[in-house]
C-alpha cells in the first residue's frame, strides 16, 4: 500500500469512520445544522449545546464516508467544552492544515489529534469531505450568534 | 483517407465480422488508455461518464481547423462551403446511425441535457396544462427529471414516477396504470446510467403509442452501446450526447419525428434558424435550422462524424458482444467478493456495474482504487433518487467500454482487495 | 511548457510592449493561413465571421483529449480532477480578461447567441409585463434582436429601437428620450458586425443606470479587439464568442453581475446544476454551476484557455494598434475606389469594412474575389435591419485581425479590379 | 481570369444581370409568387398571367446578385407562351443542369439557351441564386394549380 494513502487512512480515521464517537440525535440543542456535500451525497447534522458563549454539548448523526465521520466525530471531541470563538479559531486552523502546503509547526501543536486528518492535503477532490462538519460547525455557530443577537436585541 | 488508414482494425481486416477485431491492436488507437496513473497502468473504468477518443477523433478536430475552419451556412468562398459540407456531412451520419427518416429530424445540440431542456420547453411547456402529466421512471438521470420539474413548475403539470422493482427493472403493470389520459408524454431512458438496466421500451412505447401518448428515450448510455433504431422503435424524440460515443464534448442530438418538429416553437433565438428579420416580425428557418441558433460546435460536430465512422467500423454487433462479455466476466468477479453487493440486477443489462461494500463507503473505494490505477466514480451518479429506492448513500461504479479488457477488471478486483485490507 | 514554447514570439520577446511584436513570425502560428486557395495565397478576411486559431489551441484540444480527458466536477480519481482544474482555470482566465469581480459571475455557454437567449429566458421574461420595454438598437446582429422578439412574444413586452445615423453611429440624444419609466433592459452590441462601429457604450451604461435600467452588451464583435473591463463599464451583462476569438468553436461566455445571476431562474436543467434532487422537490446548485446543466463542452473550454493565453502574450495595446493600421490602410485603399461605397463610417471603428460596388452584388463580387484566393462576406451579416436602414440588399464586407497584413487587402484590391473587369 | 470564372459569368449573363428582361409589375397577373434567399437576402416577386392552363404572360421585380436575376430574366422569355406543363419539365430539366455533374446532350439541347447558367454546376454555394427564379415559378404554379382545383370543384 502506498504512503500518501496510508497517510490519509491512519488508524485513527479508520477507527473513528467505523465507530464515530456522540453519533446521536442531542435533546434540546441549541441549534441543529445540516451539512450536505452535492458532490458524493454526504450528508449530516450537527446537534449544539450552547450557553453564555460556550459549546457545553455536541453530537451528529448522518452518512458518509471515512473521511467525513472521522473528521466530525474528531472534531466534536475536540469542540466540547469550549467557548465559541475558540471553536471558530479552530475552525481556520482546520482549513490551513488542510489546505496549505507546508501548516506551521503552530498550527499542527494547536490542533494536536486532529492533524491526523493531515494527509487529506494530497487528495483534493477528499477536502470537502475532511471539512463537510467543519462547515456545519462555523454555519451553526454564525447562526446561534445571530438568533442570539436577534433575541437580545 | 488518411483517418481510416490510421484506424488498425481495418487494415488487418476490412470486413468487420463477428471475431474479427484485434481488440487488443483496437486499444491502442485510444493514445488516453496508454498512459500510467500513480504508477500504475490505468485502468479506465468511468466509461458512462465519458469515453475515451480514438485518434481518428482528435485527428479530425485539429484537422479542422488547420484546414477547413471558417463559419458554416452563410459564406459564399470555398473555405466555408467546405466547412458547411463537413458539418452537414455528420448530419447525415447521424441520420444512418439512428436509422431517421430524414436528415431534417437531426438537430445539433449541446449534449443529452440540452437536448430533453428543448423538448421540455419548446414541446412541452406550451403545451401542458394544470393537472396534465408527464411520465418519468424511478431510474432517471438528473437531466431527465429537472427539466420536466422546471416545465411543471411553470405550467401546473405533474410528474408521474413509473416504480422500479428490487432488480431495477421497470415494473410495466404499474407503467400500464400510470398511463392514463392526463399523460402527456413518456421521458424514460433507455439504459440507466446508475443501475446498468437495459430497459423493455419497444414495449413500453407501444404501450403509450396505444392511448396515443408520445414518447421521449434519453439515450446517453445506451446510443454508443446498442444499435437504435429510431423508426422500428417508433419513439417520438431520442436524445444523446457525443462524449459519451468516443466523439468531442460539446455536442449532441435531438432526434424528433418531424411532425413534432415542425409544429414546435424555436428553442433560442439568432443567427442561422431566422429566414427573414424585420423588427416588426421574423420568420424562422426550416428544419433543422430552426433549433440550431447562432454558431454551432462546428469542430466538435465534425469530430463526431469522426467517431460515428469509428462506430460503424467496429460494428455494433462486435461492440455488444465484446462489452456483454466483459460484463459477464466483471460480474462473475465481483460477486464472488464476499461484503460487495451489486446494485442492479436486471436480466437485460449495459456494461455497467454499480455496488456497495459493507465496510467502505464508495468514496473510500474510489480513492483508493485510483490509487492502484483504477478509475471508477463513486457517488448517487446524478441519480439521486434511485439512490433512495435502494437505501444506499452512494454506489462505486465500474461501466465497461469496448476498449477495456479482463486486465482492467481484474486490476479493480485486485484494488478491492486493498480496501478490504484498509477497512476490515 | 510546450504551448508556450510554440508560441514564436514569447521567443523573440517576454516583453509584450508595442513594436516588439514580429508579426508576420506571429501569422506562422495559425497553420490555416498558409493553404492556397484556388492557386492563390489564402487572404482570410472574413474574421468577424469567425477568427482562425493558433497552433497554442489546437494543440491544447488534442493535449486534453490524449492526456485528460474525464467528465468534470464529480469524479473522485485523478484524471477527473485534472479535467476539472483545466476547465475551471479558465474560468479564471476568463474573469481576468474581462475584469469581472469574481469567477462565479463567468458561465460558459455555446456562445454569444446561447448567453443571450440565456439572459431573455431566465433574467428579462420571468420580469416583464405587457407593456414593458426592451431597447436595442438598429445595428444589432439577429443574435440580439430575436431572443427579444421571442420574449416581448410571450410577455406582451415591446421592443424600441435606438435609431443611427449615417455615419452608423447610435444618436444619443434619441437614446436619452428612448429610456424611460417603461425601459426594463438595454441590449446592446459593443462593436457593430455589419457596419465596424465601435459604440460609446460607458456612456450608454452611465445615461441607463441613472434610470437604474441595466444594461447587455453584446460583446461578440469587441471582445478579441478591445481590452474590455465589465468593472470600469458597470455593464450588468457581457456576452461574447470564443470561436471569434481566437478560441474553438462551442463555447462562450455569459458575465452576469453576481446580483443578478443569484436572482435568476436557472435555464436548463440536469446534472451539476443541481444540489439535491428528489421527485417532490429540487435544490440548484450555487453560481456558476446553477447555469451549466449537463456535460459542458470541457475541451473547447480547455482549448478557449490557450486562445486567451495567447491573446494576453501578444496583448491587447499591440493588437489595437494593429488592427488599426489595417483598418486605416483597408479604408485609403478602397475609398480611392471609384463606384465603391463604405458602409459605415463612424468616427470609432473596429477593423471591419462593409462595402457594396454600383457595377456588382455582393454575391457576386465574393464569388469573383474567392477566385482570387480573397475570403470576405456577402450578404446581410445576420443584421438584415441594417441593411434596410442602409438601403441595400447586401453588402460585401472584410473584416481584418492581427494577423492579417497589408499584402492581404492588395490582393482584395486586386481582385475587386478584376470585378470591375468583368461588370463594367 | 480564370476558366471557371468565364464559364460562370458569360455574357448573356452579365447582360441579362445588368438589363433583366419583363423587369416590372403584371397587370392582373393570375398569380404573384414571392420567392426569397435567406443566405444572401436575395428577394423577387414573380408575376404569372395563366390562362387554359398555359402561361400568357409574365415578369418580375426584385434584388439580387447577377446570376440570379439572369437565371429568372432568362427564365421568363422561355416560359412565356408555353403550357404549365411545360415550364414543369423546363423545372426539372433545368435543376438537372446546374446540378448533375454532367448533363445529357438531351437535356442541353431542350434548354438551349438557359445552358449559358451550367457554369453554375462549379460554385455550389451559387447553385441557390440560380434556382431561386425557378423555385419561385415551381411554387406559383403550384399555387395556381391548386387554386384552380379549388374553384373547379
Ligand atoms: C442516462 C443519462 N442521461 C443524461 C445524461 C446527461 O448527459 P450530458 O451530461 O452529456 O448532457 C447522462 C450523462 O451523465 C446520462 O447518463
Ligand atoms: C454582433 C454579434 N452578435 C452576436 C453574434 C452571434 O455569435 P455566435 O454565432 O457565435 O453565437 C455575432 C456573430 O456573428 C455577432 O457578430
Amino acid at each position: 500500500m502506498n504512503e500518501e494513502l496510508r497517510a490519509l487512512y491512519q488508524e485513527v480515521i479508520i477507527d473513528h469512520g467505523r465507530h464515530p464517537r456522540n453519533f446521536k440525535k442531542l435533546e434540546e440543542p441549541s441549534c441543529c445544522q445540516e451539512g450536505y456535500n452535492p458532490l458524493c451525497g454526504d450528508r449530516l447534522t450537527l446537534y449544539l449545546k450552547v450557553d453564555h458563549n460556550k459549546i457545553i454539548d455536541a453530537s451528529f448523526e448522518g452518512v458518509g464516508c471515512a473521511i467525513s465521520m472521522a473528521s466530525t466525530s474528531l472534531m466534536i471531541e475536540r469542540i466540547k467544552n469550549i467557548p465559541i470563538i475558540e471553536a471558530q479559531q479552530l475552525f481556520e486552523a482546520f482549513h490551513l492544515l488542510v489546505t496549505e502546503p507546508s501548516p506551521t509547526v503552530k498550527t499542527l501543536e494547536y490542533l494536536g489529534k486532529l492533524t491526523v486528518l493531515g494527509g487529506v492535503r494530497d487528495f483534493p477532490t477528499r477536502i470537502k469531505c475532511a471539512t463537510l462538519g467543519w462547515h456545519a460547525l462555523k454555519a451553526g455557530l454564525d447562526n446561534a450568534a445571530s438568533e442570539q443577537r436577534v433575541s437580545t436585541e | 483517407m488518411s483517418l481510416i488508414s490510421s484506424f488498425p482494425i481495418m487494415s488487418s481486416s476490412c470486413n468487420p465480422a463477428q471475431n474479427t477485431i484485434d481488440w487488443t491492436a483496437l486499444r491502442s488507437d485510444f493514445p488516453l488508455l496508454s498512459q500510467q496513473a500513480h504508477n500504475k497502468q490505468l485502468a479506465y473504468l468511468d466509461n458512462a461518464a465519458t469515453t475515451q477518443k480514438p485518434n481518428a477523433v482528435i485527428e479530425a478536430i485539429a484537422h479542422y481547423y488547420r484546414v477547413d475552419n471558417a463559419n458554416v451556412h452563410r459564406g459564399v468562398y470555398e473555405l466555408s462551403e467546405r466547412a458547411t459540407q463537413s458539418y452537414e456531412a455528420t448530419r447525415n451520419k447521424v441520420q444512418n446511425f439512428l436509422n431517421a427518416w430524414s436528415r431534417e429530424e437531426i438537430i445539433f445540440v449541446r449534449g443529452a441535457t440540452e437536448a430533453i431542456n428543448l423538448v421540455a420547453q419548446s414541446y412541452a411547456r406550451p403545451a401542458l396544462k394544470p393537472g396534465d402529466e408527464i411520465l418519468i421512471s424511478a431510474m432517471e438521470h438528473h437531466s431527465n427529471i429537472v427539466p420536466w420539474q422546471m416545465v411543471c413548475k411553470k405550467t401546473g403539470a405533474q410528474l408521474a414516477i413509473i416504480p422500479i422493482n428490487d432488480s431495477a427493472e421497470i415494473m410495466l403493470e404499474r407503467y400500464q396504470q400510470l398511463l392514463n389520459e392526463k399523460t402527456r408524454l413518456v421521458a424514460v431512458t433507455h439504459v440507466s446510467n446508475a443501475l446498468g438496466s437495459i430497459n423493455p421500451v419497444q414495449q413500453m412505447i407501444t404501450m403509450a403509442h396505444e392511448k396515443e401518448i408520445p414518447v421521449l428515450l434519453d439515450g446517453a448510455q445506451a446510443a454508443a452501446h446498442l444499435s437504435v433504431d429510431v423508426q422500428a422503435l417508433d419513439c417520438d424524440f431520442y436524445t444523446f450526447s457525443s462524449h459519451k460515443a468516443y466523439g468531442p464534448t460539446g455536442v449532441g442530438v435531438l432526434y424528433g419525428k418531424k411532425r413534432h418538429l415542425d409544429a414546435m416553437e424555436p428553442y433560442q433565438g439568432g443567427g442561422d434558424m431566422i429566414s427573414s428579420v424585420r423588427f416588426e416580425h421574423t420568420e424562422y428557418n426550416s428544419l433543422p435550422y430552426k433549433f440550431e441558433a447562432g454558431t454551432p460546435n462546428i469542430a466538435g460536430v465534425v469530430g463526431f462524424g469522426a467517431a460515428l465512422d469509428y462506430l460503424s467500423a467496429v460494428g455494433f454487433d462486435n461492440i455488444v458482444q465484446r462489452e456483454q462479455q466483459l460484463l459477464d466476466y466483471a460480474t462473475l468477479k465481483l460477486q464472488a467478493i464476499s461484503g460487495l453487493h451489486i446494485i442492479g440486477r436486471a436480466k437485460n443489462k449495459a456494461s455497467i456495474i454499480s455496488f456497495v461494500l459493507d465496510c467502505a463507503h464508495s468514496h473510500d473505494i474510489s480513492t483508493i482504487l485510483d490509487h492502484q490505477g483504477v478509475a471508477i466514480r463513486a457517488g448517487h451518479h446524478c441519480a439521486m433518487p434511485v439512490m433512495e429506492r435502494f437505501n444506499v448513500p452512494a454506489t462505486a461504479r465500474a461501466s465497461m467500454a469496448f476498449y477495456n479488457n479482463e486486465a482492467d477488471i481484474d486490476q479493480l478486483v485486485r484494488g478491492l482487495a486493498q480496501v478490504f485490507k484498509l477497512f476490515s
